[in-house]
């Protein structure tokens, strides 16, 4: 139990000390907090000398060329791939509209795309507008009671029709992992691409895509503690060359006359415009800054507090957990009895217990395991034992207003 | 003037449940106790059409024969409804400005951001385009 | 000319004091330095406590979404629009695309959608990939030997056929502002929709949309003082109600089911997926940066540091200037005479002179000018006339270099 | 091994030019007289399917019956083309090793970044497609 009190990490994060100290920030599947680190590294670039990259003519230029270049490399080799297989984008949800409309010419009138029900909208709308398009049918995994996806019913159900299977490696509403390289092989066996949304998967698993056996891998900078608008689109090497571009303009090009344009190379053709720059840097300096810990250890201590929330929510007697999947990482959803969930997140605001209620953007599984929402405890490296413990303590006191 | 059939309180007797809070615990105590004054919608009424857009919890708004029913399932949300409906003895930007003034006074002022998905700032814009 | 020996703005920006002192950054219509009012408020807002926008049940999540809606608010207010008229983009690159694949509906086939020669390929490839998709026409305002546009030219062309036109508002490679209330009213007469690249004018003009008459006006964060991965699209009323939403997922979605998806409303709808806030609120503060300063005086310094140049190289009997357009904002094009502009660019590196050399991302117009590109230098508000000084020493040292 | 037909001074000549060269600018004076050592590529080959791709100037290249032949109109390109033919006296490899060590050795490592838009890591890349 000695790891709980483990309060290592959050020294790091300035926001969560100093007058903010009171917070349970329990809300990191949204978005996390920011290290000094990263910052600093903010910081240091702009004052060092900005410059736009790739027309490398002076120094600011290089400089900020071979920054970019080695932010791609640092978060490449961080999930195990290489630079030249890395994509920048704006985000997750940029990611999966580059290969919704990259991918759309895979995709013929009839062709099946398979996503579970436990789909991010940002993950499921991008693909349910390209089978509108294309005239193909979107096909859906059911989710079991528990919240697992059935298994079963995908390798039963999954033809050659199938052209691309989308599928969260972990579901921000409740916590559930998939069986990502088991899904990889039964998409494979007929032929398809798998897509695997990593955005609440990348800050909380040891990734390695090449294990995982997917063809694309996707998540965001703001969830990994690196700024907002910057994510990133891993494809294998043929997967790569079969993204059509569909963002134009500024480097992704080689020629250009009025009457036709020709590509650049990838990754190039894929990063129209100028690229997030500072965004790259500092969710690299984001990978640096978990980098400089072992990763077991850093993930063990994340599984034991999960699990001492888990433990602690389950014995409670008034909180009805949503979702109980065999494989749980990061995130929790539960419900209150006769509790609205959004009564209890105003209340456990003023309890200083920053979580979330809702849909959590995935309105057809909240449809299907709490219509009327959840409240999603979530963590991040900064999370402690005191921040549970005061979640908890929140959701008695909750529990008493409500008693009246 | 809209006709308010659901609730019997008026904003005056409402303020004075809260004048004694101390603890906004106790003001949210009151609050929550406030939305039980509120007198139940028609469960036929509770459907999609009459949904306000833009409310995490569900929120539903019915004028008929110039009697304007609400209900939340949030009870929360409800207890503010007592309120917004308690304000509405007056034209309606009149009612709005009095019932932010309400809301600051019984300390809940933080429930009046402008955000998008502030379920209360919605339920003024559809109020406002009943006028 | 004691304006030119103006130093007021320079000491704001840490990259160019200090240690970096020696260095002429004539390349600012590539990417602006970052003022350190921005810097420290991207590093306080992260302090502050960071989180998602918009789903605002916790402290930290209130923060954000107003810090980040008043972000919107000073940034329409800078361009004289309303906070609800502006969508946040990556970029322009990202703005023209949205708006290519959003007004896609608008363009019929043999339907005509005209462009200036000098755009940027960014407001040049999506519209011609739209034109191919369609089956529309791309037509072109061709550029008069000084670098104006052909207006006449466009008078007499366009008809009601055409359904868009898509111009710079200040051309990237030779610094030509376009008449573009003239060719609003143009493009207006016959039906058509007008868009204005202002990548190039948002930081050296005093911008009012209005005034402009045009429908649509976009713009980067990053040359404007603020971060990179931000940009700005602004949208008339009835304007903005035209674009289709082409990118989906996140908040900008109202319902989700697997059968269909009904839209949130704008700006929402055209921001897909978690914004970039901190991008926004980094372009915030370099708007503010530049309120504080009188719009005149710091308008009619940078003018006139760009006529000592433009007068300066002029007279170099050893300089060709490339275009000299009527009206020119904040960018210089020219060559030397018999030096390739990459050779030029490279010995300018070794002088400590920043400037970029090539087609400038605007093939079309550099094959039309000056084939074999150009060298451009770029004037920002820390720009100085020892900047200068130091470019037109290099040329000289250039030249004499190449005189063996 | 690939023939080099253009030039006629080898490594060491080359690198002898630049013995005794202290500023930076002296350095650069005799790579700009360098270039003008490299003999004319026939107008004829200098067109686009023989372009270099990724250059921001033109390079254009030509193996014929294992000599090869390079331009560019940019003369500090012009330049270290010399010294890529000069080393070409050995297998590529080991080719583009000497090369890099050459202009470290001559004070011009900085047109060794592998930039995307670094017209000299662009040869190297096409020479080795040629091997
Ligand atoms: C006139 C013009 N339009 C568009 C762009 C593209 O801007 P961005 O690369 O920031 O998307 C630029 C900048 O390079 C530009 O100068
Ligand atoms: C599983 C999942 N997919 C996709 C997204 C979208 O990410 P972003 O908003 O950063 O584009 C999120 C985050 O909200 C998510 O949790």
């Amino acid at each position: 139990m000695t790891s709980l009190k483990n309060t290592r990490y959050r020294q790091f994060f300035p926001s969560l000390n100093g007058n903010n100290q009171q917070i349970a920030y329990l809300d990191s599947a949204a978005s996390t907090q920011v290290p000094e680190q990263v910052l600093s590294e903010i910081e240091q670039y702009y004052r060092q000398g900005h410059a736009n990259v790739h027309r490398a003519s002076h120094s600011f230029a290089r400089n900020a060329t071979n920054a970019f270049e080695l932010a791609r490399k640092t978060i490449a080799e961080f999930i195990g791939a290489k630079a030249q297989n890395i994509i920048f984008t704006s985000g997750t949800t940029q990611a999966v509209n580059l290969l919704a409309d990259g991918l759309a010419h895979l995709v013929a009138e009839g062709d099946h795309i398979w996503l579970s029900e436990m789909e991010h909208h940002s993950n499921l709308v991008p693909w349910q507008q390209l089978a509108k398009r294309n005239n193909a049918e979107l096909k859906v995994i059911p989710v079991l009671e528990n919240g697992d996806i059935d298994l079963g019913y995908f390798r039963q159900h999954i033809s050659n029709k199938c052209k691309i299977v989308a599928v969260t490696h972990v579901s921000n509403s409740i916590g559930a992992m998939q069986p990502i390289p088991e899904l990889s092989r039964i998409a494979h066996q007929v032929g398809a691409k798998i897509v695997v949304d990593g955005a609440q998967a990348v800050a909380h698993l040891d990734i390695d895509v090449n294990r995982l056996g997917c063809d694309y891998y996707l998540f965001s900078g703001h969830k990994l503690y690196g700024p907002t608008g910057i994510g990133v689109l891993y494809g294998a090497e043929q997967a790569l060359e079969q993204i059509q571009p569909s963002v134009f303009g500024g480097e992704m090009i080689s020629k250009v006359s009025f009457e036709q344009s020709t590509w650049n190379t990838l990754p190039y053709r894929l990063e129209a415009g100028t690229p997030n720059i500072i965004g790259a840097i500092g969710l690299a300096s984001a990978v640096q800054f978990l980098n400089q810990f072992p990763l077991k250890e850093r993930l063990s201590v994340e599984r034991s507090l999960l699990n001492y929330a888990l433990q602690k929510l389950e014995q409670h007697p008034q909180v009805e957990l949503v979702g109980k999947p065999m494989m749980r990482v990061g995130i929790i959803a539960f419900n209150l009895r006769n509790v609205h969930p959004q009564d209890a997140a105003t209340l456990f605001d003023q309890y200083n217990v920053a979580l979330r209620c809702g849909h959590h953007c995935a309105m057809p599984l909240s449809n299907t395991l709490s219509p009327q929402g959840s409240i999603r405890l979530s963590l991040g490296i900064y999370s402690e034992q005191s921040d549970i413990d005061q979640a908890l303590d929140a959701i008695n006191k909750v529990m008493e207003l409500f008693d009246d | 003037m809209i006709n308010t059939p659901q609730i019997e309180l008026d904003l005056e007797a409402i303020t004075l449940r809260f004048a004694d809070c101390g603890a906004w615990e106790e003001r949210y105590r009151q609050l929550l106790l406030l939305a039980k004054q509120l007198k139940p919608m028609d469960v036929s009424l509770k459907i999609e059409e009459k949904q306000v857009e833009g409310c995490e919890s569900e929120v539903w708004l019915h004028l008929h024969d110039n009697k304007l029913y609400v209900d939340s399932n949030a009870r929360i949300i409800k207890g503010l409804l007592v309120i917004v409906l308690a304000c509405l003895n007056k034209p309606t930007k009149e009612a709005k400005a009095l019932f932010n003034h309400t809301l600051q006074e019984l300390g809940l002022a933080h429930h009046l951001s402008e955000s998008r998905n502030n379920g209360i700032s919605a339920i003024w814009r559809e109020i406002s385009s009943l006028d």
